[in-house]
């Protein structure tokens, strides 16, 4: 696999060319789903692996699950091709990391804090990244990593190479004046972003709606001038298209966009939030439409996929993140003198 | 005397300054409903009701700002920052509108706000979640800055907070909230300024505030069990800052380390450094020693970001380097 | 006249009330046109005053003119009753601050930096403050007195108040993310609040066109639900007839508007710009549509003005402006002590 | 050798430093088409295009932002604050962004980036428009602070910090813009890091950088009519800090007057004052002075601002001072 390019371990370990099975035409639809659904299994398990594992206390602090979610992270980058895009995140990131092609060993290992981890155990959950993958965190400060994503559009496009930023934010960073600051750069200087807004309905303990004017986020596109759209984020294969759009509109015409996936987080706003601010009804109404269900029944419908295959994909998944606690569990501590590293170059 | 925690003393100060004075709401991520994302406003929307226990969204700029205007005209809010670590995006209007309004008025506008949440480390948090804010805030003359460490002071201090005419930023602590510790059933007021010795002694003198304090009087036990007896003072109020009780317990054991958990340059920890050894230039017998926080920003891993903040060892330390012990 | 009722000493140097004749059922058009007016040629002499004394180097640093957008203070402002409203705005604060009826000595003298200025010789030009006349400065980082002014209407809400909110910023201020966020929050709270934009077309040496996605501003008011216009500046009746109808709204629904002026400055951004970045015919064609000109020309034609008149009107301005000068001169200087007065109360 | 001013001199560092490395770019509010608003960019919009040379909207938070992004992946920017004033409204990009990134991420991520512009009051400019940043800065791990006396000092250094792997905020003074000083015509660097030592003594050393050097060069020869020699080290560079230059003349002349134009407490000046007061104990004859900006926002008026900072005067006073004298 070529450095920088995005792949993901399979479920049987190996780690086939996603980008391949999206983009060569001689790619099937088949190839494409599957790897799509394969992306989501592998989120989800290693996110219940996460849990189970802060459960345990071998993760300590923010940890902050992404179950519910992993259609936008899934289906977006898969439009890309990490080789000349990027993506940025808040602190929600593993679904993102994984969905780069991050080695999950590493992220696991990050999460242990352990010197093995992708950010040398540093950084933790919320700061994940993987230069090489380009995928640049992982950040903590809601709505900051706004401008810092325009401004790796502004390098692209001031080196005239052909890529997109794929900026991920939530429902409760869209008030944040970095947002619409952002905006307006990417407009006036023709920027090759996406802006992609998770809404999923809750910025901690807070229904969207009783912080924001508008329900519809799509329209604050107006302001500047930018195509918005509002979708529904539990569909992995809606969300690929849309963001396929609005990528190629970058690429071709240098244009920003804007997209708000409509979306649910399954657990609280993390490991510490019972998340009493909702009803278990809505909580059953999105579990009902669970994007893993979604694209496991369109392939079945469409014979793309049995159960048998559908159980073996799944079991490698949750190999994966058994082996990813493993490798964490082997990992050394970092050294103390590690503390001065990193500080300067 | 009853025994309440941290998070109840704040919880209480503010109750009883809202039902005193209608001019005091509280605003800021998460207050209302969820109570608080560190439960300190627990039970407030329901006793107050949604227009003085307020909701925002995620605007740090935008409701410190608002928290302004409004204390311009006579509400006098609290204004609650989920952490001291997000003020960073209101930095401007802290720094440019809270602390200038009175004085390029001439006088004429007053700024009555308590910006208030927890400050410094917790745990596990790394870099952007786990900084110290009192060097930034204590450096800006029109403000007042402070940092109690028991839900004792907490309380007397923020409905002296809440009373002041001026802006306060009052600091508290994570990891601080679950503390214990006797708080009178009567009402009481403690000073914005003033310290408190916590403990006497001879041979040198342990300052700090905040969170740190439990540290230091561990320190001081150590000490004291290997012999040594030590001074602690609790400064509690940084801006302003009580010089008195400083100098008077220096020029007293001839000795200072003072533990700041923040870095180290351009600190509040330094600055009282240098203060006290131009002032008591005279009284020391050894230069004042600095604990601080490493300088470097914090890392996640537990082992390292414990190796990066004071400790009582390390206290105990610098203790004994200034005695030469 | 009543404490913190607005009034403006009179081109006779008597102080009538203004608001009287713009809002007693009594009140004639005539008189409140004739107080518009002398409220713009106020602005217009003072301010060629204090350029005056700023080439005698009496008034230092930074000094932003008015001239060219007098109708805008003018026109907002007479839709208030400051005993109840507020005004808000930025470093470009003489005119609003005489709309306000601040004395223009104690501006004169503030601009002189003396003791006896409206903010003790410690605010100067970029800080003009009037308690007792709502007047709330004077502000000097762009953008950043739109979240305080947003924090005032949210006081006359809490109090149940009467009043509202003015607050006016430039075309330079729109992309900060203050400006977003203090929408957002003007909403969800309905407070009662009216952004003015005043569009003066440049931010500094910047034409607002390059560094705006869109030129319609009043679009803005879109992403959040806010009603927006966008309206001639340069026409004061035009202007306090929007004014007047989004502070009505304000106070009876509690409801946030915004509204662009379009307007001119005359001048350079500060006293020391050469403002070659612009064309004298543009220039020149806003000058022809001066937003004095515009009024006394209607008044002349329906003969609520005689040429006499509007001398006499003039001659007095030109005499405050004067008698300003002189009372700052013969203030005195603040005493070094005053250096530490007013850093805490 | 040529002699030019200081903005000159900054405006060839980045001249030179763009014509070298087609990754380095310039943005701000005002940098291209008006030529910056104190004209340190004077031409570079004629010479490097719009591509390079970008006028920002006034969104300090947003294109601070911009150019930390940048930076990650492999542009040099220069980000131009058009006062550092106005950069608190992006403190958090310094702070939880540029000074971060490297650490969070485990060393992958390299933030190269200048951020400059003038520090510090001019002159009548009131309290929001007058404040110097040092401190605040200083205090960050993870980011360089710069801050050149004269435009050799500041061409080399500035050249040195756009070819800096990390963030470097370097701080100009409006007042210095229209200095004049010898620079050579061939290239040269200044290392980011080394303090310089502008006159040698005996009796006293002052230290100082930036725009408050003028005064303290003039003080020294002051004193020096007066019979007194005094040592002015000029530190050029804040973080990292020279501590063997600074130790080094401190144990020489055993007496020390800090002159750093900000608020004293939790300042940059303050910690130096703590640091040679630890460092140097046995070496000291009186207590380090600091020569500081009175603890008050700056008022518009003329004498009022002058009364505020540091001055020839209170300089000489303080060496005389601390000379016992
Ligand atoms: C500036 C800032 N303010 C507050 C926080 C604390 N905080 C962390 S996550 C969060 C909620 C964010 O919600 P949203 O953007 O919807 O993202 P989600 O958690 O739903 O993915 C808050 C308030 C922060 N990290 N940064
Ligand atoms: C945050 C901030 N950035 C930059 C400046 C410097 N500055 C002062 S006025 C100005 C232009 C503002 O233009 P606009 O908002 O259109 O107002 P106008 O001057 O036209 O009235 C700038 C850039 C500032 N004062 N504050
Ligand atoms: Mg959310
Ligand atoms: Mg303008």
């Amino acid at each position: 696999m070529g450095k920088g390019k995005a792949g993901v371990t399979s479920a049987a370990g190996t780690a086939p060319e996603k980008k391949t099975t999206s983009k060569t035409p001689g790619g099937s639809e088949k190839a494409f789903r599957t790897e799509l659904l394969r992306q989501m299994l592998l989120i989800r398990r290693f996110e219940e692996k996460s849990a189970q594992m802060y459960g345990l206390r071998k993760i300590g602090g923010f940890c902050h699950l992404y179950i519910g979610q992993e259609a936008v992270a899934v289906g977006a980058v898969a439009a890309l091709d990490l080789k000349d895009d990027y993506v940025l995140t808040a602190y929600r990131d593993h679904g993102h990391a994984l969905a780069c092609g991050m080695d999950p060993k590493a992220m696991m290992a990050e999460l242990y804090g352990r010197q093995a981890g992708c950010s040398r155990g540093k950084g933790g959950s919320m700061h994940m990244f993987d230069v090489d993958k380009h995928m640049l965190g992982g950040n903590g400060i809601v709505g900051a990593h706004i401008p810092v994503a325009t401004g790796v559009a502004l390098k692209i496009k001031y080196k005239k190479e052909n890529g997109v930023v794929l900026c991920f934010f939530g429902d409760g960073a869209i008030h944040q004046g970095s947002f619409h600051e952002s905006l307006n750069l990417a407009k006036i200087w023709n920027l090759p972003i996406v802006y992609i807004c998770e809404n999923n309905q809750y910025g901690m303990g807070t229904d969207f709606r009783r912080v924001s004017s508008v329900t519809d986020f799509s329209k604050m596109g107006l302001s500047y001038d930018i195509p918005g759209s509002q979708m529904d984020g539990m569909d992995v294969l809606k969300v690929h298209a849309a963001v396929k759009e609005a990528a190629d509109r970058a690429r071709k015409e240098h244009q920003p966009s804007f997209i708000e996936a409509v979306t649910y987080r399954y657990k609280g706003h993390s490991m510490s939030d019972p998340a009493t601010y909702r009803t278990k009804e809505e909580l059953g109404e999105y579990k009902s439409q669970d994007p893993i269900l979604i694209l496991k029944a369109q392939m079945l419908k469409s014979k793309q996929l049995n159960n048998e295959e559908f159980d073996k994909i799944d079991a490698g998944c949750k190999r994966i993140g058994n082996e990813a606690v493993q490798f964490a569990e082997d990992s050394p501590q970092p050294a103390i003198e590690m503390l001065y590293e990193d500080v300067v170059v | 005397m009853p025994v309440i925690a941290f998070r109840q003393a704040l919880k209480d100060a503010m109750d009883e300054e809202m039902a005193r004075d209608q001019n005091v709401i509280l605003m800021g991520e998460e207050v209302a409903q969820y109570n608080g994302a560190y439960k300190v406003s627990q039970g407030l929307l329901d006793k107050y009701g949604p227009e003085r226990i307020i909701d925002t969204p995620i605007t740090e700029e935008g409701f410190t700002g608002v928290g302004i205007g409004a204390a311009l005209v006579g509400l006098r809010p609290i204004v609650e920052w989920m952490t001291v670590n997000f003020s960073a995006q209101a930095f401007d209007q802290v720094l440019n509108n809270a602390a200038k309004m009175l004085y390029m008025s001439g006088g004429q506008l007053k700024v009555p706000i308590v910006f208030r949440g927890p400050n410094g480390p917790a745990e596990y948090l790394a870099s952007q979640h786990s900084q110290s804010f009192q060097a930034f805030y204590s450096h800006i003359p029109g403000i007042k800055v402070v940092a109690p460490s028991t839900p004792h002071d907490a309380k007397g201090m923020l409905k002296s907070a809440i009373r002041d005419d001026n802006p306060v930023i009052f600091l508290e602590g994570e990891m601080m909230y679950a503390w214990k510790g006797e708080v009178p059933d009567e009402e009481y007021l403690i000073p914005l300024g003033k310290a408190e010795v916590k403990r006497t002694g001879e041979e040198v003198t342990l300052i700090s505030f905040s969170r740190s304090m439990q540290m230091v009087l561990e320190a001081a036990e150590v000490l004291e069990k290997e012999g040594y007896s030590a001074e602690v003072l609790d400064l509690r109020s940084l801006r302003p800052l009580d010089e008195e009780a400083v100098f008077a317990s220096v020029v007293k054991t001839n000795r200072c380390v003072i533990i700041d958990n923040d870095w180290p340059m351009a600190s509040f920890g330094s600055y009282l450094g240098w203060l006290i050894s131009k002032n008591c230039f005279d009284s020391l017998d050894a230069p004042v020693e600095l604990v601080a926080m490493e300088d470097v920003p914090m890392p996640y891993n537990h082992t390292l970001e414990l190796a990066v903040q004071p400790s009582m060892e390390k206290i105990v330390t610098a203790a004994k380097r200034v005695m030469y012990v």
